[in-house]
Order: structure tokens, then C-alpha cells, then sequence
């Protein structure tokens, strides 16, 4: 085992993908041997694998998806970066309409072995056009995975496994995770999509936590669990496929379910994750499901707002006592 | 001209269009479902272009693209069934008249996004850059998809990156019921080729050899690494942009001539004035073609309909 | 009263709005002279208005959607024509980022006076470009107000109160609604945002349907009504605003609830819905809620196919006789 | 040009210079949430084009927005408490660095999506011809964001409708650490404008009097019924991309070359050159914008952070 960053963790998976995989190669705005990337995930690739493979791309998002749909259908396995999850929505047609679509509108002639990394997720005062949390989007979409670690360890393990698929997956990363450290095998793992961790056991609440609040909600269960209440926390790693089995056995044991998403709360991951409570788990329930998430503003900019509208270990716990 | 290949050419053409034409009779039986947008009036341009391709050689369709798909060498009978919507069809019926493919002969399918294909042919050409291939990837796409942005992207990313891709605009005048000159100033979409420093011509659409020569040197410059070209064919659709469209837009004087100007016609009088061959055998391959755009209909009607729950497939890998 | 279809209906509202304020206008793709759009929506107005207020465009959605902001934040009143939703998603941007968030990042200083009209649904074998219904995505996004009309009444009195209202309004409708007929008064209305109507009034089930799901439900109640079994149909009419409060209280008057809507069930309208009743009226509940959707494909194209993914009467009593 | 208006032109350049570097100062002090993008050495594009503005004339901005909206006529203390986060700042403290506006003076806000801003500004235009209106509406963006989309969409728009736009392009021969050369084959940016049939201009851009002289003609032409233009402005920035780039990418003899073409100091050695005031003149200037400069930075530091609750307003009207 090993310490690294969530950071080091990704590049590492690229790394050993592309070493193993002449045809994995990455594209993206200044990713490449004069930034390595805004968030540095691809630092030292571009050297390694030189500007061929480590593609440094004019402002274009439309045309960066479009060419990675182009290029995976054609034998090669690209993994495109979004700078910001907030620019997918350039390349929404793209990515729904035709990398999601090709596949199945061609009765299944198509491959589609394209990962498109991004990073969503505020707490770092850059406003509302680079904070957003879209997962839910790509999870209405058909023919798309839908990606969410929250440590080093399921980020390189699932970054692997996304690289050797062969369907579109959104890889969605999280700016805040950038530093965290984790421990890692040092032999080589990826991590099957659809299998849900429980991050935490516990047996008297069940929160279901994606991305940067899972570390939120460990805090909250630490909190609580020093005032001898027992916090599950479920994190399910990838919203598509999602691992309902994990999800609902869970809930079936505490009959509290607590849901904790960074994203909007209107139509986000949480409301999913409640609907699915909500058709096969309801009798189990012994108290109303509670999403915590942004309270649907765009995220704002100055500190003492932006702190307002992230959930954090503070409104997890008080969502907890308002149903214990 | 090689005359095998001429001959071929017209082949094709006569193909494209009699094609069309049952599926425009088989519209009117109420056998197609959905809409269509018929090609017929535009058969040099596909064919022109795609008599310059390999079979290994890609090519990126539209929503008006049976003939894109034909010219590349396309089987009649599943076009015509995944046309019809049977479980036969290129696409087992999910695609249709908009969505034909063939993966085993370059066809990367037809995206019914106006201009949405443009990136994904340039993808294609850097996936053959990168895999050191020496094919090329033809994207057809109209005057009005000129004014989506994934053109401006798309070109300027295949000519920074100098990709195999050859971008042919089809340029018919209209996009529905919008003119070409309502919606840009430059008379010649093939100007705009200059914005990314990359070659654009301006070619008579109608004339098929015209057609393949210019493909021929953007082919030759693509294979030999020296990047994309823009190849912009002025031509006509010869019905209104889609099943129900009357066209009124046009005005009918416009129509009679680009109506002289058939493409097909043309080549043929080429072919008997240069003698490549003769009356007879233009007979000859009209009965061909007649033949087996016949045998496409009745394989395509004899097709059973996919099961409904064929409609839950093919959404993953 | 008149009787009148849904495309006349929206005909009628542009009209009559465009009437009314000179600052209003129309652009979009072929919505003019020539062909009037593509549903035929805004027959006759070029002729009336004259082409500078309805305004032909080039084939640039994001442009479409990005001008109409500009004119908005300005003074004008546009009303912007999508004509398929699928292709939404070229000007996600300029919806998500820019129309959404511009009077919330600077302040309150803007208002958008702006509506983008499309229309959403399957039905005609149009295949996976031509079909879709995103109504979802639009709902996640705070700053926009999302209508969805099932009935010509409904139609022309949302339309008139989108055109009036000072935020940007996501206008959905229905490709197979067009030619349905309905009353409408004589005389001026218009209908309130965040208001849901009853459209049939039971006591053993409540259905919540949107847009043409209004109609195949309201046809269920009927044949369940000959089974003695008494079905609620409430339509939300506007999904932001939502009136949750009528929704709970038929949920709580009948324990049943099923969500009827045309979207693809993974993070549609329905998991916001049923989440809803998870968080608010568990505890009238009676039965599971059941999303009644298209199951996660992409719209395919042959008849057989498309008739198989989209809902309609038969499931909707299929899934109602599982809960009752 | 006019002696006048040339001081002023120099004493707003040098407001926006000692403005960013005070931002620079304050980012250090850990005073600044977020990040920034200064726009130090480029002074004279914004206010070589504000200088023919009137103040219901439009501007949309940028991610390097400052320089804009003060050449624009911004009030320095509601843009310091705005980068500041505070609520007396021109969003209340929602926008920050990246989003300053002041619908006042027609500011009508900056985009922090690149490229975004070029079909708002072009919609301004369509509003101005609506309403038949003298106006005109400005957009500025970079280099990196004339390859998007929009760029082609908005400026075929507004050249078809021959709307009152002028698009300015801050060619600083860098988007982020992308060199220019490296995303397009043009050398010049402008000559994407014959594309659209608008005429197009590459300027020396930190040559304010330059920058003004292009965009007086461009304004006239707008304001006649003209229609659109193209204006490129090569320039540099002096600092990073943003706080934390040291932009290594950038060669030193490029930058001491391109610092010793600071458009301050040319300015100021055109003024004394001709005459049109005296040192002491251009001490005196340098005095008062220090102090404006001083008391914007003691406003903000003074003035309260935003009520938490407060994030939960102006989602809607
Ligand atoms: C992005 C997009 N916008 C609009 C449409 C609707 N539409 C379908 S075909 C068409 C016209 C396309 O014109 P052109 O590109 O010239 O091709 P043509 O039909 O003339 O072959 C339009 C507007 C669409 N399918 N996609
Ligand atoms: C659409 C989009 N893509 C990427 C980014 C990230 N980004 C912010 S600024 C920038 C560079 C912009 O370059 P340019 O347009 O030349 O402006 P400059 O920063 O040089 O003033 C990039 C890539 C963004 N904000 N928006
Ligand atoms: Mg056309
Ligand atoms: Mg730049």
C-alpha cells in the first residue's frame, strides 16, 4: 500500500492505461507539456508520451467531444478533459445526442470507448460559471456511465476501468479532492462499475453520499457517532450503473435514509436516489427521506455565500436529528 | 476519366435515384415511417466523392444522406429496410431514413444534428493520423450546417492538427425554406476555408467528373499528410427539403433550370457523346439498377418489424 | 368559448402578446415568410409582424439563445424558437450559464424577459435526434422557470404569462399535442406559473402526468373508472414553479401515487416528484410510488420499437393495478 | 485626436494598471477570494474602445474583465468590494472578479465561459436595431475564444443583420499557456471577418490612439446602419493567465520585448513628447488616480461580507 493524492491517483491510471494501451490518448485544453492540465492530473504525461498522445486543443469543446466520438469509433480509446464541468454544457450535443446515441441508433454497430473527465464542485470562490455539479444530467441520458469517486483509491481504481470500457463514460472528478490522500495497493486494481462502498457502517441511519460530501458525511457519522448514534454512509462510486441492491439493503437496516449531494437539489442525484427508495423500499422507512444539497441557486462567489449554499457536516447532521 | 469508372459512376447515380424515387412511392403507401429527405437531384456529389474513396476510407452522413450512404457502397436491401424500419435494416430499425450506417464499409452513420457530424469526421481523421493509416474521412454536410459553430471548431481543429478529413459542404441553395444568401454574405462557402488556412473550391455540384477531380486532389493531398480541404459543390435538391414540403420557396423558374441541369442526364449524354458506351448499355444498367432497387423494396416489405423488445438492446456495450 | 388546437392556441398567445408590446419578438429557425415553422406555430405572423419581429436565423442554436439573452438583458422581450428539443442541447450554455445565471451572479441586476419555445416527445418515428423530452435537465437549474403544457387552454394562458414574466422561461411543448382541441374563452386570459390543475378528480389514486402523459392518464382513469375505481389526474402545468402542494394533497387523499411523464425515468421528472412525496408525505403513502416512464433508452425508430418505450394507457393501468 | 481626450485616455489607462496591481497586492494579503486575471498591458484595447463609447453604449466582458468595465466608466470601489466579496460590491458580492457589471453604464456583465459573451453582445446589437436606437454594442474577447463556436455564429449573425457590433479581439498571443500559433494556421485574427463579409482589422494594440482610431471608424460604421467589424488587438498581458500562472511557457525576450512596448509609458512619452501636458502634468494624474485607487481598496476592506442568507436572492425576478 501507498499514500497518494486523489490527484496522483488519476494520473497514475492514465499512466499505466496508456502504457499498457498504445490506443488510450488524451485530449483537452492545455493539458499539455505548458500546463499539464488546470488541475495538474496530466503533469509529466505530455512529456512521457509527447504532444501526439497528450493533445493540447484549441478552446473548442463541441469540436473536442465531437472528434473524441470520431476518434472512438474509429479504434482509438480517448480520454477528453473538460476544464470545468461547468463547459460540458458546450458540448451537450455531443455528448448526449451522439456519444450516448451512436450505438443504439446504429443497432449496436458502434463502440464508444471515450472517458470524459471533468471537474465539478465549488468551495473554491470561482463563481457560479465554474462551480456546478451536473451529474444528474449525464445520469438522464441513456448510453452514458456516470462516474463519482470521492477518494484515491476508488479514483484510480474507477479511472481504469472507465478507460477500458467501451461506452461513454463521464468521469466526473471534484476540485476539492484534488489534495486528499488515500492509500492505495501498490499492484495494479481497477473497480468493477455499479458496486456501491459502504464507506462507513453503521446501523441506525443510512446516508447515500457522492463526491466530496462522502468525506462530509464521514465527519457527520464521526460527529454523531460520539453521541452514540450509528451512521451508515454508502457511497455509491458510479450513479450509472447504480448499485440500488447496496443502496436499499442499507436502508432496509436503518430505516433512515439521509442523501447528500453538492449538486442542485431540484431534479439532482438526490431525487433519483429517493425515487428508488421511494418505489421499492418505502415499507422499510421509518421516517421521510431528506435530501441535503444546494438549496437551488447558482453558487455565488464571496465566502461567507458560497459556505451558505454547500452542505457540510454541519446541515448533514442537523438533517439526521431532524429525522432520529 | 477512366471509362470503367465513369461508367460505374453513372451506375451509382442511376442507383441513388431510382432508390429514392421508391422510397418516395413507397412514402406515399404509407410503407415509411417518420419523414425523409431525399437525395435525388444531388447523386454527383456523393458519388463523385465517394469514387475517390476505399472501403477502408470513412465517411460522415446527414439527415439526407441515402445517397451519401449508396455511393459509399451500401447494401440496397438494409437501406431500405431500416428505411422501412425492419429488423433487417443496417440499424435493426432503431436508426431509419436519418440514422443508415455500415461500419464495415466506412460508414460512420448519419447524425440528423445539422452539422453535428463535422467534429466526429474530424475525430476520424485524427484516429487515422494517430494510428499511422493512410485513410481519410470524407464528411458531407450542407450550406446551412456552414453556420454551426462545430464547423468553425472543427476546421480550424483539422487544420492546426493537418487531419485526412475532407469537408464537403453540399451546397443546395436552401436549407428548408432558407436561402443560402439570407443567411451568409460570402457568395462562396468554400471561402471560408481561408479562416483556417486550408484549401476551398468552389465546383460545379451537377458535374460528377468535376466532382471527382477536385475529391481526387483533396484525397491525394489528405493521404500525403498535408491536411484538410473544403470542397463545396453547388447543387440542387430536386424535391422539397423534406416528405411533406411543397417548396413554394422556390421560385419555379429556378427549378426547371437546375431540373435541366440533372446530373444524371448530363452524365449520360458525356457517356454517349464520348461513346464510352452505348445506348444499349445504358439500357442495360437501367434495367440493373431497376432490377435490384426492386429486390431492395421487396426484401425490405418482406421483413418482419423488430420485436418490441428488441427496443431495450444495443443501449450499452 | 372557442374550440381550438394547441398550435392555434400558441399562435394566438404570440399574437396577441406581440399586440400588445412591441418589444416582443420571435426568432428562430424557418419560423418566418417561408415556412412558417416547422410545427407551424407561427403561421402568419412574419406576414402580420413583418420580418424584423419574426425573425429567420442561420442553423446556430447557441447563437439563437445567446442574441435572444443579449436582447433581453437590453430591453426587448424575445421569444426564441428550438425547433426540436433535442437540439437544446447546442445552446446548453447559453440556457444553463448565461440566461440562468446572469441576473443571480451580477447582483439582480438583469432581467431576461426571454422564452425558448421547443417542443419535446416521441410518437411520430422520428427516431433519437428528433424525440427526446430534457424537460429534467432544465429543472435542475436554477434561474429558469420550466412550463409544460398539456391542453390548448393551457397552452395559450402559460404562454402569455411566460411572455410577460421577467426571467428566462423554458417552454416545452408536445409534437403529438399540435393538433389536439380544446376551449378556450372568447376573452383574454392568462394562467398563473405554479399552479397545477386537477384535470379529473378521484379518490383512490392520484396520477401526476405532464404534457401529452396528461392525455393517455386521463384515458386510464376513464377505463379504471368502469372498474369502479376512482383516479385522480393532476397536471403540474409548470415543473419550476411546482405546486407541490396540490400534489400532496391528493397524494394524501388517495395513498397512491404514479408518475406518468415521457422522459427517460433515470433522473427525470418523475424522480424529483416522487422524491417530493418521499421527503413530505411519506406517511400517507398506502403503496410504493411507481414511475410510469420511458425505460432508458434512446427514442428508437421503427413503430414497434417506439410504441414499446413510450408510456401510455396500457401501462399506466398496469402500473396502477400493482399498487391498488 | 483630441488633447483631452488623450489625458483622459492616459489617466484611465493608468487607473486600470494601478488598480490590478493593487489586486495583485491584496491577493497576497489573502484578500481576494478565488482567482484572478489581470489585465495589466492591455490597457490601451479596453480604453482605446471605451474612449468612443457613449454611456448607454454596450460592452460585454470577460474573465479579464477589470480593465473593461472601468475603461467602460465603472466605479472603483463597487469593482474592489465586488473582487473583494463584499456586499456593497456591483453583485453583492455573487459575482466576483469574474463577473463585474453595471447595467448603469451599460456594462452589461462578463462571462466567465470563454466565448460566451459574443453572441450576447450580438443580441445587444439585434436589441439596439429593434429599438432603433443609436447605440452600439462592444464585445471583447481573446484570442483562445475566437476558436469557439459562437464566434462564427455571432459574427455571421450579426453580419447578415447588419447589427451595431464591434467585436474586439485582445490578441495577447496567449490562451492560458496555448500560443496562438499553435491553435490556428492565420496569423491574423481579422481575416476571419472575411468569412462573413465584414471587414476586419489587426491593429497594434498597445497603441492606444491606434486602438482608438480603428474603433472611432468601426462605431461610425455601426452606427450608420453598417453593420459589424472585426477589430484585432495584438497585446500582451504582463502577468500570468492568472494568479498562480508564473507563465513559464512564455520565452524572456519575448516578454522584456513586449514590456518595453507598455502602452503606459508609450502613452505617456506621446504626451510629453507632443506636449499636450507636462511632467508635473503627469505627476499630477498619477497622484489623484492613486488616491481613487487607495480609497476604492479602503471601501472594500470597510465594507461588510454579504449576509449569508443573502445567497438565497436574486435567483429570480
Ligand atoms: C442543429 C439542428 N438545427 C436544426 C435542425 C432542423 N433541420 C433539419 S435539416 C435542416 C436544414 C439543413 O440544411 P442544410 O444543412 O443546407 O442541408 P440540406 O437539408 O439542404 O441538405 C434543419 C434546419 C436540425 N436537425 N439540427
Ligand atoms: C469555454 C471555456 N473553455 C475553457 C475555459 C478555461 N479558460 C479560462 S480563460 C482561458 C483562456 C482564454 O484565452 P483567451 O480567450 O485568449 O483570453 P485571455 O485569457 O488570453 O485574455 C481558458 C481556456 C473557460 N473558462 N471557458
Ligand atoms: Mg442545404
Ligand atoms: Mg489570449
Amino acid at each position: 500500500m501507498k499514500e497518494i493524492t486523489y490527484r496522483e491517483a488519476l494520473r497514475e491510471a492514465l499512466l499505466e492505461e496508456m502504457q499498457r494501451d498504445k490506443t488510450v490518448f488524451l485530449l483537452g485544453e492545455d493539458i499539455g507539456q505548458y500546463w499539464e492540465g488546470a488541475f495538474k492530473v496530466t503533469k509529466g504525461l505530455a512529456e512521457k508520451f509527447g504532444v501526439e498522445r497528450v493533445r493540447d486543443t484549441p478552446i473548442s469543446e463541441s469540436a473536442i467531444i465531437g472528434a473524441s466520438v470520431g476518434a472512438a469509433i474509429t479504434g482509438m480509446r480517448p480520454v477528453a478533459e473538460i476544464m470545468f464541468g461547468d463547459l460540458m454544457t458546450l458540448a451537450m450535443d455531443q455528448i448526449a445526442n451522439q456519444a450516448a446515441k451512436i450505438r443504439y441508433m446504429f443497432g449496436g454497430q458502434a463502440k464508444i470507448p471515450l472517458v470524459i473527465r471533468t471537474p465539478f464542485g465549488g468551495g473554491v470562490n470561482i463563481a457560479a460559471h465554474h462551480s456546478q455539479s451536473l451529474e444528474a444530467w449525464f445520469m438522464h441520458i441513456p448510453g452514458l456511465y456516470v462516474v463519482v469517486p470521492s477518494t484515491p483509491y476508488d479514483a484510480k481504481g474507477l479511472l481504469k476501468t472507465a478507460i477500458r470500457d467501451d461506452n461513454p463514460v463521464i468521469f466526473c472528478e471534484h476540485k476539492l479532492l484534488y489534495p486528499i490522500k488515500g492509500l492505495i495497493p501498490d499492484e495494479e486494481f481497477t473497480i468493477a462499475f455499479g458496486s456501491a462502498d459502504v464507506k462507513r457502517e453503521g446501523t441506525d441511519v443510512t446516508i447515500v453520499a457522492t463526491m466530496f460530501m462522502v468525506h462530509e458525511a464521514l465527519k457527520a457519522a464521526e460527529t454523531l457517532g460520539k453521541e452514540n448514534l450509528s451512521v451508515e454512509v454508502v457511497d455509491p462510486r458510479t450513479l450509472v450503473p447504480l448499485d440500488k441492491k447496496a443502496i436499499l439493503r442499507s436502508v432496509k437496516k436503518t430505516g433512515h435514509l439521509v442523501i447528500v449531494t453538492e449538486d442542485c437539489r431540484t431534479a439532482g442525484v438526490g431525487a433519483e436516489i429517493a425515487a428508488i427508495v421511494a418505489e421499492e423500499a418505502i415499507d422499510y422507512l421509518d421516517a421521510p427521506v431528506i435530501r441535503v444539497a444546494e438549496p437551488d441557486t447558482p453558487i455565488p462567489f464571496s465566502p461567507t455565500l458560497e459556505k451558505f449554499v454547500i452542505p457540510n457536516e454541519e446541515k448533514i447532521i442537523k438533517a439526521i436529528k431532524r429525522i432520529v | 476519366m477512366n471509362m470503367e469508372k465513369t461508367v460505374e459512376m453513372y451506375r451509382k447515380m442511376l442507383e441513388i435515384r431510382l432508390f429514392e424515387e421508391k422510397v418516395f412511392e413507397l412514402y406515399g403507401q404509407n410503407l415509411v415511417p417518420g419523414t425523409i429527405h431525399l437525395y435525388a437531384g444531388e447523386e454527383a456529389v456523393a458519388v463523385g466523392v465517394c469514387s475517390n474513396l476505399h472501403k477502408d476510407d470513412y465517411i460522415v452522413s446527414t439527415h439526407r444522406g441515402h445517397g451519401h450512404c449508396i455511393a459509399k457502397g451500401a447494401s440496397l436491401n438494409k437501406t431500405m429496410a431500416e428505411i422501412l424500419g425492419r429488423k433487417t435494416g443496417y440499424c435493426k430499425g432503431k436508426g431509419g431514413s436519418m440514422h443508415i450506417a455500415d461500419f464495415n464499409i466506412g460508414v460512420l452513420g448519419a447524425t440528423a444534428v445539422v452539422g453535428a457530424g463535422i467534429p466526429i469526421a474530424t475525430g476520424a481523421g485524427l484516429s487515422i493520423k494517430l494510428r499511422r493509416t493512410d485513410q481519410v474521412a470524407v464528411c458531407f454536410f450542407g450550406d446551412g450546417a456552414s453556420n454551426q459553430g462545430t464547423f468553425h471548431e472543427s476546421l480550424n481543429m483539422a487544420a492546426i492538427w493537418r487531419l485526412p478529413v475532407i469537408f464537403v459542404c453540399e451546397n443546395n441553395l436552401y436549407a428548408m425554406g432558407t436561402r443560402q444568401t439570407q443567411v451568409m454574405l460570402t457568395k462562396d462557402i468554400a471561402d471560408r476555408a481561408s479562416a483556417y488556412g486550408i484549401p476551398g473550391v468552389t465546383i460545379d455540384g451537377n458535374d460528377v467528373l468535376a466532382v471527382s477531380q477536385a475529391t481526387e486532389e483533396a484525397v491525394l493531398r489528405a493521404r500525403s499528410g498535408d491536411g484538410p480541404t473544403l470542397i463545396e459543390c453547388k447543387t440542387y435538391r430536386h424535391k422539397g427539403h423534406s416528405r411533406f414540403d411543397p417548396a413554394a420557396y422556390r421560385p419555379k423558374e429556378e427549378v426547371e433550370d437546375w431540373l435541366r441541369k440533372d446530373p444524371i442526364n448530363r452524365l449520360k449524354r458525356h457517356i454517349l457523346q464520348e461513346g464510352i458506351i452505348s445506348d444499349s448499355g445504358i439500357t442495360e444498367i437501367e434495367k440493373e439498377v431497376t432490377r435490384s432497387v426492386d429486390e431492395a423494396v421487396q426484401f425490405a416489405k418482406e421483413s418482419a418489424f423488430p420485436t418490441p423488445e428488441s427496443a431495450l438492446e444495443d443501449v450499452y456495450v
